[in-house]
């Protein structure tokens, strides 16, 4: 019998803040000692609503850990009911979590320079991975229009390009244009963010020869592995051959040659 | 664990009668949430002759007090099962049921066939999963298909064999008796009912299958009903689950005929679903005094 | 009440595609918590030949999500539904359909014939009804039976009929095709679908008839799938039902192919859900600028 | 069209205060004007739940209003999910309420003496109505054997009995034995409490010729008349015929004559 030193389970997390930072887009701060130690950048937590009509798990990536306070940051859109009812919880409530959840990046020893690439509520689990990474870090941040957790960027990056789709805060585009415009170029990039820019991303990592690493998304059941609901195609790279990997327990973080997307 | 709380289906011992529901439970992943020893018994996810891709996603989508599922039984087929999987599940002190998936009958006997002669303690067919479009689907919902599936599948094997019935028929009683009449030793119900989710925004079904499998405490009283009306109609033991969420949701399935039961999508939401259920059927038994649990079995009448 | 909301069922208008579900409204009561000219149409609870005292209490029960009862259709019965309450009704801005309930075909045609002549818009034919232990239930289960039903009352009305589906079937498009066969006007769907909730510590079924109908969010996507289903079988209208609480639930059933729907469980928990419904539509449609509720009926393919 | 000048809806009432009184009883103040202005002695609310699986009302009876301060006070025993919900609440939180609902005693003009038996959780109604009636009162409290209230009912009764089952408090016996060990006669009979109670009740105002109203408890669904739920049989008086009545909107209070108990 594998052995079970500590089984983990769904714990009540303290709310230290949650702020709007952005249309729709609240930063929220949690106290939970175990879920803020433990995590790796990439790395996700699922949160549970009290409503009536939400049983399922909202799963939410880490923002950034404060793991000497017992506490870690998500940043969220307020998109349907769940998010909708964590935008309401105050400073001294409690949220359940469970976590943390999933593979967070690799972060290989030895790569010397890094390419972080984020779009929209993609760029949140972004953040730990910069601060946590050593080297030189190229930071590529896209946006729709309105931007959000730039600052916490600039303390980390070693280069920075904000862009948004109609140019109305840093340079006018997409990621991959400021990839292009700015020949950027490292030994390792790491992306998350919607599923079209990752669709663009791989094909801009292959053709530079760079390998990536990207955070994939789908709708979940469990969050743990348990339902099998939440697969993306990964391809076996000995077969040739694509098969359904779990993203929230083989993934979310999948090697960029390797994730099928369907056309 | 209490000796009280055991339960005998078909010769086969369960130290308790709270078993895993079949494709919401993955030893591997689900074994850093739930101490399997406690439990009565792990129900694999439907095994098939062949590896499964299933369905595309997405394959899940929240309803009130429920879920719909699309997952379309993914699977690595009996082969990589019996390498891969089995030993994993044979170090827990716990019995071993293979749910086993087919799109002919020629499929669901080619799996059993293999499982004959292994550590696992019980068969449970699949007959009655929504979410695959071939055969699997009528077998269910035909009670002579349902007569000849488990009589073929019965002659492959002879490990004990649950068949597990779909709720989505007008007559459930009429399916338990063509399960009985072709040799099932026991039956399992309800599996998924059959539902739609639409987003209104996208203006699109949410599951890429637009139809998936209902489950979890919204479909629960439909699960009670049809459990009572089965033991009510045949004489094999029962394995009943929809919705059960706590232990006393356990005892109703047992007061209304019920052997034992399973957990399912609770399971996927509070991670410790299945050893909480447990916990809670020992703590009804301690308040009104049950000395065994086979006592309350099909006391409402 | 803006035009484009307007729906034309059977050559019947409404205002709007909102009505109540039969069973969960009383006119009388319910008009202190809902403005009844809001509603495209009040459907009166299932009314007999013959007044009907019901069922024993209790008659109600939760469940996750929903609730069950097993009312039995009291009823007044028509002549005293005719002196008292219709008058009553008439004095509303709404269209009144009736529920006519029965036990044997002839009980069916005798309430049409005297509602004949009079004010009411629509006859709806109850053959779905779980809660009675007669005829009734056979009735929507067999789709030749639905089909003699249907035929036998078209002769004694010729106010258009909707015919009301139970969902406790292997296969609705039967039903549904038996009903338009026999002369169906429309179709209605769901009635409530067969449950069971059992008190744990008393050890016994809540309901005083142990089973009843399970109404409300809970069994929406099972609705939601049975509308989908009949709409790509037959030609008629839907009016659609089965837990809606919300304007975007309405539209979830429109996108599936409802012409119209029915609110119930949720107006007996909000009373005022059915014109929040009506008021959610509206929104909805000044959101995407929808011209005509009708441009989204069975949108979703 | 009937007019509709003003259409009622639930609606958050303010908890002023929830504190317990006795073993799993508590007493909650509500605020909420309308409600507590309204409110007839006998009449009832429906409190609504947040809880996952609680979606229909909980019918309370209304103790007590201070339509001065358009509060009210309930009394309730946690019994299971809802109740329990309820205990938890705090000053400053709100519940979903609809009311008053049902019809309160008829409190006639001229009757001199009244008699009020309330058991168990049945005494709360009674409270505002011993209050607002004139004429003598003679209350007849029966328990189980925990009392609450009774020092409530102390300034408002002439006479003022207290009955537990073990006798721990007050009489031993029920409120039967209480209304024969003292002759207890009166103009008009006022009751509230469990069946079983009311089954004696009945007979007893028949007996002695006394006019009695009582009030039914049944499993909600609506609480306002709309899904025929809540039934109890009423005897015609006139055929001589029961015909099921509706406790919520007909009742809860009905003429002790008038019910016929299932046997
Ligand atoms: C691994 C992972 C990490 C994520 N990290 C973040 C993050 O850091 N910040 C953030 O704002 N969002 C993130 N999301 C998306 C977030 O989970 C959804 O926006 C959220 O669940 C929506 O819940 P809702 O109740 O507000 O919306 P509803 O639409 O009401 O949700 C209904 C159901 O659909 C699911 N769902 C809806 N949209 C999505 C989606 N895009 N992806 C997955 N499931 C969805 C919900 O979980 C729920 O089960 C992440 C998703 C995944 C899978
Ligand atoms: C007109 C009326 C007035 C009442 N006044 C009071 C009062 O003043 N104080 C008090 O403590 N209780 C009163 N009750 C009983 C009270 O409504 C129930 O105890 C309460 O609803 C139980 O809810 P729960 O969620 O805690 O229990 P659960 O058992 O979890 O409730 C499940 C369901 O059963 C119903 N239910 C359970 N028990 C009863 C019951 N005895 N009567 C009616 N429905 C029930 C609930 O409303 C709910 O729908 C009254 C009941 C009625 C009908
Ligand atoms: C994600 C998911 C996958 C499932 N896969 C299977 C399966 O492979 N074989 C099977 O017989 N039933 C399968 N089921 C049905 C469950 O075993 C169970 O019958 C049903 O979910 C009702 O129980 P519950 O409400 O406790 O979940 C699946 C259910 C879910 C939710
Ligand atoms: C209390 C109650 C009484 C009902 N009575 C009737 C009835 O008399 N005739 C009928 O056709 N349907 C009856 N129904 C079924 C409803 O009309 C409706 O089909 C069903 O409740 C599903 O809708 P909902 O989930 O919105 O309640 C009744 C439902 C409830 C809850
Ligand atoms: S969400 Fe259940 S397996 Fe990933
Ligand atoms: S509770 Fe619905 S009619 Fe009384």
């Amino acid at each position: 019998m594998p052995s079970h030193n500590k089984l983990k389970s769904r714990a009540a997390a303290n709310v230290v803040s949650n702020i709007q930072i952005a249309t729709n887009i609240y930063e929220m701060v949690l106290h939970h000692d175990d879920v803020s130690r433990a995590t790796q950048p990439g790395q996700f937590i699922n949160l549970y609503c009290n409503g009536k009509a939400t049983l399922l798990p909202r799963p939410i990536s880490i923002c950034e850990t404060q793991s000497d306070y017992g506490t870690m940051k998500i940043v969220y859109a307020v998109v349907g009911a769940g998010t909708e009812e964590f935008s309401q919880r105050q400073p001294g409530d409690t949220v359940d979590i469970l976590g943390p959840l999933g593979h967070g990046y690799d972060m290989h020893e030895g790569v010397k320079e890094h390419i972080i690439v984020g779009g929209g509520l993609g760029i949140p689990p972004l953040l730990e991975l910069t601060k946590r990474l050593i080297g030189k870090k190229k930071v590529v941040l896209g946006f729709r229009d309105e931007t959000f957790l730039v600052d916490a960027f600039k303390h980390y990056a070693d280069e920075l390009y904000v862009a948004t789709n109609d140019g109305s805060v840093g340079e006018q585009g997409t990621v991959i244009d400021i990839l292009e415009r700015h020949h950027i170029r490292g030994d390792m990039l790491y992306s998350c963010g919607p599923k079209a820019m990752l669709e663009e991303v791989q094909p801009w990592c292959i053709q530079h020869e760079i390998e990536g690493q990207i955070s994939m998304e789908e709708r979940m059941g469990c969050g743990f592995g348990a339902c099998v609901g939440c697969v993306t195609k990964v391809k076996n790279q000995e077969t040739e051959q694509w098969e359904y990997k779990k993203i929230c327990s083989d993934g979310p973080i999948f090697y960029a040659k390797e994730v099928v997307f369907d056309v | 664990m209490c000796k009280s709380m055991e339960v005998n289906i078909a010769g086969i011992t369960f130290k308790n009668p709270v078993m895993t529901a079949s494709g919401t439970f993955q030893p591997r992943e689900c074994g850093d949430y739930v101490d399997m020893n406690q439990l009565g018994a792990v129900v694999v996810k439907g095994i098939a002759s062949e590896p499964w891709t299933g369905n595309a996603t997405p394959r899940i989508a929240e309803t009130y007090g429920g879920m719909l599922n699309s997952v379309g039984l993914q699977n690595p087929g009996v082969d990589v099962f019996l390498q891969e999987d089995l030993p994993f599940l044979e170090q827990c002190d716990t019995k071993i049921i293979v749910n086993i998936a087919g799109r002919m009958i020629q499929d669901y006997c080619e799996v059993a066939e293999k499982l004959q002669g292994t550590s696992i303690a019980m068969l449970e067919l699949n007959i009655s999963c929504p979410n695959i479009k071939e055969g699997g689907v009528a077998f269910g919902t035909d009670a002579s298909m349902v007569e000849k599936v488990t009589r073929e599948v019965k002659k492959y094997c002879d490990k004990p064999l649950i068949v597990k019935l779909s709720p989505n028929v007008t007559d459930i009683t009429e399916m338990a008796r063509a399960a009985v009449s072709g040799g099932a030793d026991a039956i399992s119900l309800i599996n998924t009912l059959l539902g739609m989710v639409i987003d209104v925004h996208q203006r699109t079904p949410i599951l890429s299958t637009k139809m998936g499998g209902l489950s979890g405490p919204a479909i629960k009283p439909i699960a009670v009903r049809m459990v009572y009306q089965v033991a009510n109609a045949v004489e094999v033991p029962i394995i009943g689950m929809g919705g059960i969420t706590t232990g006393e949701d356990a005892i109703e399935f047992i007061l209304a005929g019920a052997d034992a039961v399973a957990v399912g999508t609770a399971g996927l939401i509070h991670p410790t679903a299945l050893t909480d259920v447990v916990q809670g059927i020992q703590y009804y038994m301690d308040r009104y005094n049950v000395k065994h649990i086979k006592e309350l079995r099909g006391l409402v009448k």
